[in-house]
């Protein structure tokens, strides 16, 4: 631990990051899920990293949420109960689920968020089951938009927490492909250019080589080891000549996040 | 125009063991709960069941080992977890599962409203989902540039259920302007060979005629339409009332064991003659308590 | 001209058969067409022919007319501005013309009217171009909804007068498929079974004859003859062996239609 | 969110002659005629045009002399008759045409807004619709079945230019409950590569924000908006104001020949300074004659 880490969480820590990766204009995709940690994971630091983006560089950019298309980002709903999300201000609430399905295929997406059970080596992920498919040790809760996201979205930023069961050697079920087995393999099956951006963890940020598109370590978390990182892998990552330590908030975001952005806790609770 | 209006049990009746049945609603959204109840009561089992984002109407038909295979893009409780008796379903074998992403669900969806066999999408390509289902998507080539495009089967179930807002009685389904849309219920309903809604109120066909395109399900495509108030507890109705939290605390936690959720059932399914019983067991004051009526517009 | 052609106009008896030819329940779909005799033929005899159904014998008989589904017939508009359309009270408007077109693709009409500028010996019409397609004697108004009228719609009806320049051996351009070249060729095509129910003129009744498909004369309007038809057309149909005289309006259908249905002459003008 | 609001002129200055676009209405509504009249204005010419069903918007075109090729499903002026100019144009073989019917314009459409290629259709087998354009209607067999589907197109213009109700800054476009929809307006916005939208009205993102579901046009897939009042003058913006019957008639009868059709458009397209300077030529009264906003709910 260095001096810095009392002074702000892994979660603010991640979510400063993140919003530092998103441009103008950007529209990103933010998924409605779960509850606990993975609600953290995928929904709150995502939305407290787009409104911080707004904030401080990038006024332009929008989320897609749930179906409501540009909800209004400075008043986020206190309790996120069925109601008060049918009752959240946006510029649009389209007809159906489709007409995002839509605008995914057509990429008309900048920047998703994804958290999953298990991903590998080159990005591909399994939220469907763990063990074998016809008669699972868990059944997960089946694909969502994950393969769209990792299929069409420009820039796709995986947000999980590192783990030996979560970052496999190969997983279980490739529920999204993301550079697939490596190299050119993935546009190989047909699928368009792209392909997970980074993966940012609660340890360590990764990117994904140029080349072998394999996943590799470019940062560390202030007071994070390298040595702490492999241990909590099921693979081996590559690791950047220029590894070097994830930037930590400055004081202006740190305090955007908390007066302004979750004054409550809701995003960034657990 | 034909009337439609009939009860619960006249419009569930065609639907018998074996059959496959699509459910409308979206995570703890007008999950066609009531008319799941009834199905269990009924003691129907060997299901096909399609959803999009199925919750409670899935679980609760999983608790009763009615599902044999299940077709979607989710099944689990949104905030509440995993969804505990469908898992239990599926790691036994006893439910066997296609996998479909959005998008091809999306395009299931449309292809059986276009009265066509599939429609192609371009998502799926190098993932299990479509490894581990050959007969239900197909790589084939664009014809106009030889590209590899997949083909994903249309979603043709014998019946769809659905639970909506309000209609009228000849079928005519209306939501409000202000709503939650983060489902496929049109598109659903587009597809259906033999439509059953269910709605939390019954009004005059000169409501629904004034403002024509409110009307997302049109009666014309409806085969019965049910007046169900409070049809998707223990989740929520936009606008009308929201989800139950304490019930669906006390379902999870039932729900542990397949014993609990067996007696789930038997008191909130089983146990109770008809919807009507369901909901003063639930209790009148609980349910206004649940009341968001006055924040729609 | 026998005693009761001057009784009850053409359209009126055209209008009456129409009606007798719905069923309880049927859906019809009714276009929005143009002017003069066209909105006479396309548009005033089938909406009077529909709604006299639903008073008579099918009450469940509904339209799909522009974008409206099932609109008041009892309450057509008197004056067809657009205006006056978006007002017409309905069961739905759905969200854009591709639900209707999705209803077409799925064979959820039973009944459809269409009229066209040419129309052959097996049914197939032409309202795209006379002469050359590059570079036509007469532009016509392109295709509409007619060809998916023709190869999806349970039972159509061609409403149109009888005229040689209309009634041709081939029509230049085939614009909506019939019964293609007879017998079996129109699902040999691709197309589902079907193809146009009955041809009614302002003269004679026609079907198409099983087996050959081809046009078959079965009925004359009162007054009507075989010569006057076979003259009025530059094939020769096949006539059937029962040809019979088109049963006339009765007094009830007259006075539906001349007080209830019609009363300002808006759909029967011209 | 990004301010999209512009004037016409900066709005329509990317389009170039030979470039192609898509005009959103239908009939005798939501025809984007201020902004082909600024086109014919500035001498765009050999356009590659598509539309849904095309009245003076095409026509307009047509007489200028702008139009190289045309796709769609209807050019005509409704219960005025033939689009006599449009007529002229494809007799002469100065426009080509492929004409599209109703679901294969819907399939383009939506493969545009779906980034296929091509969807597929089973309504033009035998047609010569199929038959002369065997470049963008190609017949492949189902990947299930074998039996022959036919893969139509995307539309794919560089532009495209629609009409609507009310919008905000960012381009948010609304339409009223009640409403025509006979039209493809929403699928064309989806189907849009640089779409440039004129509403009769801009008003504040609060307005548009209360009651999102009446977006059909979000400021996401828009490049600009403009405020044009009347702006399908002479034809209707349904809850707004009728069509200009008078206008209409005027309209058909000079255009009997090509000479009075080119001083027409040299009346009200190329003499006029710009839209507001068209408004006042055709006069406050008369447009207030055709207000029929009273009647909207």
């Amino acid at each position: 631990m260095n001096d810095q880490s009392a002074t702000f969480t892994t979660n603010e820590l991640i979510t400063a990051y993140l919003a530092r990766q998103i441009e103008d204009d950007d529209l990103a995709f933010v998924g409605v899920g779960t509850n606990g940690r993975a609600f953290t994971l995928a929904v709150g630091i995502p939305l407290a990293a787009v409104r911080l983006a707004q904030m401080r560089h990038a006024p332009g950019a929008c989320v897609y949420w749930g179906n409501l298309l540009e909800p209004d980002l400075s008043e986020i709903p206190e309790k996120l109960t069925q109601d008060s999300l049918t009752h959240w201000q946006a510029a649009a609430c389209p007809p159906d689920t489709g007409t995002k399905c839509d605008m995914l295929m057509r990429r008309a997406f900048d920047v998703c968020f994804n958290s999953a059970a298990q991903i590998d080596r080159f990005g591909n992920m399994n939220i469907t089951a763990i063990g074998d498919y016809r008669q699972p040790k868990v059944r997960l809760v089946g694909c969502l938009a994950q393969p769209e996201h990792a299929a069409f979205v420009r820039r796709p930023y995986i947000v999980v927490d590192l783990d030996k069961r979560t970052f496999v050697e190969e997983v279980d079920f490739i529920t999204s492909v993301g550079h697939y087995k490596g190299g050119s393999s993935r546009t190989e099956t047909g699928l368009s250019e792209g392909g997970p951006r980074l993966v940012v963890t609660n340890k360590a940020v990764f990117d994904f080589a140029p080349g072998s598109k394999a996943m590799r370590l470019v940062s560390l978390h202030p007071g994070v080891t390298r040595e702490e990182v492999l241990d909590l892998m099921g693979f081996v990552p590559e690791v950047s000549e220029d590894l070097g330590e994830t930037p930590a908030p400055d004081a202006e975001e740190l305090r955007l996040i908390r007066h302004d952005i979750d004054p409550n806790h809701i995003l960034l609770r657990v | 125009m034909k009337e439609k209006l009939t009860s619960l049990d006249t419009a569930l009746a065609p639907i018998a063991s074996g059959a496959s049945v699509m459910f409308g609603g979206s995570l703890l959204r007008r999950q066609p709960n009531a008319a799941v109840r009834h199905l269990i009561a009924r003691g129907v089992k060997d299901l096909t069941v399609l959803s999009w984002a199925g919750t409670t109407a899935i679980d609760m038909l999983a608790a009763a080992e009615a599902i044999r295979r299940y077709e979607g893009i989710y099944v689990g409780l949104f905030n509440y977890g995993l969804a505990p008796n469908f898992r239990r379903g599926v790691q036994s074998g006893r439910i066997e599962v296609r996998d479909f992403s959005e998008t091809a669900m999306v395009a299931r969806l449309r292809a059986a409203a276009q009265g066509l066999r599939f429609l192609p999408i371009r998502t799926l390509f190098g993932s299990d989902i479509a490894a581990r289902n050959p007969e239900q998507i197909k790589t084939f080539a664009c014809p106009f540039t030889g590209e590899p495009v997949q083909a994903v089967a249309a979603a043709e179930t014998e019946f769809t259920i659905i639970h909506g807002y309000k209609g009228d009685k000849y079928g005519n389904v209306q939501w409000p302007v202000v709503r939650d849309t983060d489902d496929m219920d049109q598109p659903m309903a587009a597809a259906a060979k033999r439509l059953i809604v269910t709605v939390e109120k019954i009004v005059s066909h000169e409501e629904v005629k004034r403002q024509p395109s409110l009307t997302y399900i049109p009666g014309q495509w409806v085969e019965a339409i049910v007046e169900v108030p409070h049809g998707a507890h223990p989740v929520a109705c936009d606008t009308i009332y929201d989800e139950d939290d304490a019930h669906m605390r006390d379902y999870v936690a039932r729900c542990a064991t397949a014993e609990g959720a067996a007696a789930y059932l038997d008191e909130f399914a089983r146990s109770v003659a008809d919807h009507e019983a369901y909901l003063d067991k639930i209790g009148a004051a609980h349910l206004a308590s649940l009341d968001v009526s006055g924040g729609a517009q």
